[in-house]
């Protein structure tokens, strides 16, 4: 476990409960909605982190999912739409002791918000960024996002006029920004997502999971094939450190490096063994390989790659920072404010 | 034989030429000498468009004036008693600023054809007639510099670059000023760069030298020193005193500052100076654009620190969502503006002051945010600080208000005590007072700030967010006489900041015919109007506003005792707008919308008009 | 034996209910019968916040209300004459603004315990004495509909989805209005799932049936046409009529429309409105956010397309910088915005005409843009039509103001002919005129406008951008002169727009006591109040402004003519800022921030206190 | 040569030349800036792409390399900072016949016009985009860009300050968000930037072109392994599709993949040949070899990349656009207003 700045609770303390963590708001989603199980997740988890609640802070920007911090019992800022990361960033470098949480949607993040989204992953604060795409608008009611499929019909593109941009990869364009760990999750996988948010807290510098949600309301089902138990296991893979890339309900099927291209085989009809497969490096520096993991769910008929793609050591901007700090005061002391003033030629009249 | 010396009371210089000849550079150094030996001064660099214009071409011409008495002087000066000009550009740009009979000294080696024609000169202006009411000192600057270096190793480009020293070393003689200033801050600047120091030192000897022994110039002046109030002095720029502002706003409220910014002329200086202070645990941080900046402001506002962003003009129109939040999460956040000439791109290097009434009303529905004007290059230091004071105590964004022209302009400081500064308190909450839990709505009564709970304080966690809040608790609320009520109170909050201003003081005249109104980087040009017209024994009263939201309590009172109300700004009108929405005076503008400050003479030609037609009446 | 029928003049209703219960799917179609049958009708939907609450709690409750008569109205009714209420939260909502002896009908099935307790109730309220003043219909809408439905082949959820049919049905029918037209919705509307069609026309069926046979039900009313202007009718939402606006504006000037957009309540029906009409040629662009969307629409304008986009609140102050760019390089553009309750995210279902101040100022420098308003549901097509011509005529971008009330309320609508439609001429250069070649800020003399030049048209290539241009040439300047020059053509080009103004309409008095001024979505709330005054035979006028940047050319005039001046406005007296400034008017506001539109008794109070107060004095 | 839309000069029109492109204002950069040769080059290849001047517009947001278009001789429109991308795509939507082509800088593609720059790319206009990669802010005087290297001294960041962020690599970000041309050269690499603005004319959809630039004043130098003559053989390697990655200035160096990492390796020793290399294809749908190979400009020792990184065809947001055009009018007729507002319940008052 890496060490992490956040103080813990001291030993003996009376143990938090995952009510600890409910706020007395009414939580607000349509049923069915697959915030709730993510929000259930996170108060869960938060529990079991070892960090005092008062230290713990959600930043959110807008959207049905950025209403998240309204439902924590512990500090919260819902802010405007896309901003998240930025606010976030100034929470963390005010205070590098905080937990700081970025709670964004498809929308939030990579529409309006994207440009922070990249600039949060290369300054590699240490803030965890959960992603809820459902891949449409919900608040706004159902306008197509930058991660729907091209073609899709929403109330922005109703008949005769399906979308037409080719959708992001949210795991690729933090990869490419320098995210330095890089997960994804399904909102009602919980015991895939609850590992997961544990994990980005655990790393540190900037965490990015994206979480597949499901919107009952104007989007429903479009990760059927990766959220329901009966399609799951086919659709997608489990990324495990150190181990092949092994899938199918039999765990029969595996993935194998094709040139530079992704290729399913089957691990049991004597062509290709487990050897063949591609084997998982989330410590690797260079990011080919998951580059690559990441661009199979582009990929038709390729399962959908979960767990962690990429976690990675390098330094927070917030420590830099700190580091540069503290070592002009060692180098010049610590500001004297009368000294500064009368810095350079003075001249006196008496 | 020394030269006579004519004593006289101010002057004003002009050093003017190619972006690469120096004037900037011999232009402050002229300034610190000069303030050093206690003479008033005020500054002006005119510099060209941001980017590179061909050498010796008009866009390229950048100028430096500065104007120094032996009493209080408030401006850069109108017109100038002596025109530096390196080559025919400087001389076409600026020959118009030259007074009658003012002393013209201007590099002759530059005057071949290519630069004149790059100027637009047909023929070469110095032999022509156009001169005659000007004394012309024809030098050939650059060919008596390089005899003075030819014995040092440099090549012959690097000893060009050293004329400009030259010329300076005759300012400097013509105005009996030391050398000695100039050598040690040669000698500091090319500390890393030896070679440098020993030829710009003989090149400002011999250009001082060169005006002793040639009969060109057969008599110097000396300009006493001013009167000062008892106190010790630096000279200062505009954003630097900003600079120092904000740092000491941090140092005194225990509050560490986190200035978020995007680079951008001309308020890029606030952040490369806040920079360098470090040790005194400034955090700043060039962010991918004006809104992150002012998001990592806010954030770190939330956090509990002193959150400051900085921009100019359409940086501005980007934080407005941003700072609409603040307004209404009522977050302390001070939001610094150096105005320069609009709109959109408009003219980057040039000043201008029409960004009030966006300041005022640049965000969706009503919010209200205090806006605190700097007037001179000195008074940033004070009035920044006082937006850090206001924003910590009333918890709210507060903007601050300068210029391109106070921002880059410099005068003499006298530099405060720390004793003297006013309390910054910030009062953290630290526990939750009331039987319902912590509130974080629930307001001071007096100033109806509401409390500031930082993340990590146990028992004060709380959600904030841009949606209209529930008075009190802070829950979100859709309920209609809520939301009016809280209007209502975001605005008379700010309103109540009136109750910490100090009464309006009026120079000149308490009543009578005409008050001068005025607010930020034209305070020079309209003190010193009023103090002419006062010395005269005109009836004529200045008031700068330094707080324009809210405005003083006592402000309307004072408008009602003058006849007419001018006010004077770098804008189509804008404050002027106010004036007359708020207190329905029929005030009069004189608006100037040239990227330029007024000149005296322009103010004093409308008062003039205005006296005549009083009298006519 | 029928029931007795009585006329009346008017009537008000509100249907009340959880965001899922389709009070307004219901209320739409009532509003469309009452439409084709005649009469005049205004309406109001109240959403709850964007995001939906749990079922059965207060801030789940969704509202529409519609008022209809056999004379002209303007407003959709302050108080109502009929109330129906789904759930227990839709009474508490909702019952103030049933008038004494006003009809109650409500749905006794959802009245149990926990949806009492989800609205604040201690016990049922229809059961208590508070409702005694009111005829209160205690109705089993569930089990009834239910029963009617029960050979169907339909689960009972989707079963008790049809209840708001029923309660339709009982409407109809107390109002005397005819089934067939929402059974002919039903059935379009529902042709992709003709499962649901037969079941919800019997939902409304057995209402309908219910109220006939029950005896709780002894009279209903009826309300004959009202007296129209000739014409072809229909019902249109404001939104709706901007959509239609915009599509027109492009057909009769034959320029493409590309409309860049990104989504936000309440514009974004905007978007999905002209998405459905590529067979016009209309291209919408959903951006990745309102900088690139105004971005887009700046690009078509320069390419020679109409450039339009739309937004609200925060997304304006996005899109404030591209507009000033749109400004200084002359280009047509139209800036829709359907204003909604600020500041920050605010209430964003709620309406407000807070943003107007932001619209004059919110950009940096000098930046004039022209502003229109829209004042009614179908006055948003001849609104923003007149924008569009504006930007055209002039090379200008316009700021089309609308909001959320009339936004989303709908009124009849006499459909124009096209040929009553003003002339739109983009009138393209298509060559170089001067012997200069080209020359991109060489001005219509008349309007001022600069050529519009496409990319593609030979010889006529030129560069454009947002820093200061000279004048003519459109080179970049930093000339102090040209800047000037520059700034006060830019500022006459709008006001001359004044001068296509047509005199402004007096209603009511046309001088004498009080004239009510308005902008924008409070017109039916202003005529409504003038016209019961001038049917007192008061000297009452009233002006309500489309224009509101230029002001018409005789607007001085006019407000000199009465003694007082009421600016009623939902926001804090923003038009009143401008009037008072403007004119030096001493004119008075009546405000209102609640996210609601006024009522016509608000106005009556205010304007009798100011009558009091006149005839005191 | 695949079909572009933009119109060709019909045949016997008089030929243009480099003049004809050139404007009558003062080209204004300092002396030895390095925009002036791709101005140049610019000027130069434009009279070879066959289409009337007329047609050529450029776009630009803010900074030095943003002042481009005043000195070529087309429709031109130097707009705000970092929205270029925007006002592109309204130019080309408005009329796809045009040779639209945006002029950025590190500054303004990357910081403030992330967000545009990362969606043009997924949409995929017909647009070419020059990014001027100067690893600074030449206009306002010298700070630090998104591309600068980590602890980078600048007006920003003086003595005591390095900056702390980890620079963006533009080529992976295009790639990321789905650019279907990404290439790059050297400003002063006359022979090679040529026809690599060429290949990005004839390339239908985005072209994006990141051209190491040298900013003598406030950078001078930060490309000089890439850029000069002495250094850019075995600094850089050159990209051709087919062909084996081969460089050096005795071209016996190549690039082996060595895991999922790039490996130098001596093809002359025996131990490998040029068999054993990475063969390039641009062509390749899949971007694992475009990403390895913009890694390599981040991987200490390793020679960058020069010439195209990936050019695929996928269908342009304008076309598509125009097709559902051309759909909805041959399906309803060409739209009637009169029918329009008379949709729906009408009722007639006579
Ligand atoms: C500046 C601004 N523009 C637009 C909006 C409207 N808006 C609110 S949320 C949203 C998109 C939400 O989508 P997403 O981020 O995917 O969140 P979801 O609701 O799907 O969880 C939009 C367009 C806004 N609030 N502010
Ligand atoms: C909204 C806004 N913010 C900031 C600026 C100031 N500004 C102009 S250009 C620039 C950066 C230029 O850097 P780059 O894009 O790398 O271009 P270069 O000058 O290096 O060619 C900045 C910060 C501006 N003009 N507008
Ligand atoms: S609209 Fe969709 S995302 Fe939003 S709360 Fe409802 S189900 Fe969830
Ligand atoms: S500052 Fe740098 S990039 Fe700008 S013109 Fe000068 S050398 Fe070129
Ligand atoms: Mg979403
Ligand atoms: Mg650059």
């Amino acid at each position: 476990m890496k060490r992490k700045r956040t103080s813990r609770i001291p030993v003996g303390a009376p143990t938090l409960t995952k009510n600890d963590f409910k706020s007395d708001q009414d939580v607000r989603w349509c049923p069915s909605c697959g915030d709730y199980s993510i929000l259930a997740q996170t108060q869960r988890i938060l529990p079991e982190l070892g960090i005092p609640k008062e230290n713990v802070v959600f930043i959110s920007g807008i959207g049905c999912s950025s209403r998240f911090p309204y439902y924590m019992n512990t500090y919260g800022f819902h802010t405007i739409h896309g901003r998240a990361p930025t606010i976030a960033s100034g929470v963390k470098m005010a205070n590098p002791d905080l937990s700081v949480w970025v709670i964004t949607g498809d929308g939030d993040a990579l529409s309006i918000g994207g440009n922070h989204f990249i600039h949060l992953m290369r300054r590699n604060f240490d803030i965890n960024v959960l992603l809820f795409n459902n891949r449409i608008y919900g608040l706004t009611k159902g306008q197509y996002s930058p991660t729907s499929e091209r073609g899709t019909k929403s109330s922005s593109t109703p008949l005769g006029s399906l979308s037409l941009d080719t959708p992001f990869n949210p795991i690729s364009l933090a990869l490419a920004s320098g995210a330095t760990f890089v997960a994804r999750s399904v909102d009602i996988h919980l015991d895939h997502l609850r590992p997961m948010l544990k994990a980005a807290f655990e790393h540190k510098g900037t965490s990015f999971i994206e979480i597949y949600q499901n919107c009952h309301i104007f989007n429903d089902d479009t990760f059927i094939l990766q959220r329901e138990k009966e399609h799951k296991t086919d659709h997608t893979v489990l990324l495990e450190h150190g181990e092949p890339l092994v899938f199918g309900t039999e765990r029969d099927k595996g993935i194998r490096l094709n040139g530079f291209q992704p290729e399913v085989v089957d691990t049991t009809n004597g062509e290709y063994t487990t050897e063949d497969l591609i084997v998982h490096d989330q410590y690797a520096e260079d990011t080919t390989l998951a580059n690559f993991l990441a661009g199979m769910s582009d990929t038709p008929d390729m399962p959908h790659p979960m767990g962690i793609f990429r976690s990675v050591r390098h330094p927070c901007y917030e420590d830099l920072m700190t580091n540069q700090i503290r070592t002009a005061k060692e180098r010049t002391g610590d500001g004297d404010l009368e000294a500064l003033l009368n810095d350079g030629e003075t001249w006196t009249v008496s | 034989m020394r030269k006579p010396v004519e004593q006289i009371e101010a002057a004003t210089i002009l050093f003017a030429g190619d972006s690469g000849d120096g004037s900037q550079s011999i232009g402050t150094q002229m300034t610190e000498t000069t303030a050093l030996i206690g003479n008033d001064v005020a500054t002006l660099p005119d510099y060209p468009a941001e980017i590179r214009a061909p050498a010796g071409s008009l866009a390229g011409v950048s100028g430096f004036q500065l104007h120094f008495s032996s009493e209080q002087i408030h401006t850069p000066g109108d017109l100038c008693d002596v025109l530096v000009v390196m080559n025919p550009a400087a001389l076409k740009m600026h020959l118009h600023k030259l007074k009658p009979n003012g002393i013209l000294i201007a590099n002759t080696d530059n005057f071949a054809r290519r630069n004149l024609r790059l100027a637009g000169y047909e023929k070469d202006p110095l032999e022509s007639d156009a001169l005659t009411k000007y004394q012309v000192f024809r030098v050939e600057l650059t060919r008596l510099t390089r005899k003075a270096l030819e014995t040092t190793q440099l090549s012959m480009g690097e000893i060009d670059r050293c004329k400009n020293f030259f010329a300076l070393g005759m300012i400097l003689w013509l105005y009996n000023r030391p050398m000695e200033y100039t050598m040690k801050w040669i000698k500091a600047k090319f500390a890393q760069k030896p070679q440098y120091i020993e030829p710009n030192i003989l090149a400002l000897r011999a250009g001082n030298t060169y005006c002793d022994m040639t009969e060109q110039f057969a008599v110097s002046y000396d300009v006493k020193p001013a009167p000062f109030e008892p106190g010790t002095y630096r000279n200062i720029e505009g954003n630097m005193a900003t600079v120092l502002g904000l740092v000491a706003a941090s140092h005194r409220s225990e509050l560490p500052l986190v200035y978020g910014s995007y680079p951008i002329t001309p308020a890029s200086d606030i952040l490369h100076g806040l920079a360098k202070y470090r040790n005194f645990g400034v955090v700043t941080m060039q962010m991918e654009d004006e809104i992150a900046a002012v998001g990592v402001a806010i954030g770190a506002a939330f956090s509990g620190a002193l959150g400051v962003t900085g921009s100019s003009g359409p940086g501005l129109a980007l934080k407005s969502e941003a700072m609409n939040l603040a307004m209404i999460a009522e977050l302390p956040l001070v939001v610094c503006n150096i105005q320069r000439a609009g709109p959109s791109t408009g003219m980057p290097t040039k000043t201008e002051q029409s960004d009030l009434l966006q300041m005022f009303y640049g965000r969706n529905g009503e919010s209200p945010i205090p806006i605190v004007a700097s007037s001179r290059p000195f008074d940033c230091f004070e009035s920044v600080y006082e937006a850090c004071r206001i924003a910590v105590k009333y918890r709210t964004p507060v903007i601050f208000l300068s210029d391109l022209y106070i921002g880059m302009g410099a005068e003499p400081w006298r530099i405060p005590k720390i004793s003297e500064l006013p309390e910054i308190k910030p009062s953290f909450a630290v526990s939750a007072d009331t039987t319902n839990g912590f509130e974080p709505y629930l307001r001071d009564p007096e100033t109806l700030a509401r409390p500031w709970a930082k993340p990590g304080t146990a028992g004060l966690e709380h959600r904030i967010g841009g949606l209209e809040k529930s008075d009190v608790t802070g829950h979100v609320s859709y309920d209609s006489e809520n939301h009016e009520k809280m209007v209502e109170i975001r605005a008379e909050k700010v309103a109540r900041i009136a109750n910490d201003i100090p009464p309006t003081e009026i120079f000149g005249a308490q009543e009578g015919e005409i008050l001068l109104l005025g607010w930020g980087g034209t305070f020079g040009a309209l003190r010193t109007t009023a103090e002419n017209y006062v010395a005269e024994g005109l009836p004529i009263g200045h008031v700068h506003l330094r707080h324009l939201n809210p405005f003083p309590n006592d402000l309307g009172d004072i408008l009602h005792r003058f006849k007419k109300i001018l006010i004077p700004e770098l804008n189509s009108g804008q404050l002027l707008q106010l004036i007359r929405a708020t207190y329905l005076i029929d005030a009069i503008g004189l608006n100037k919308v040239q990227g330029q400050p007024f000149h005296v003479f322009e103010l004093h030609a409308k008062i003039d008009e205005i006296l005549k037609e009083m009298e006519h009446f």
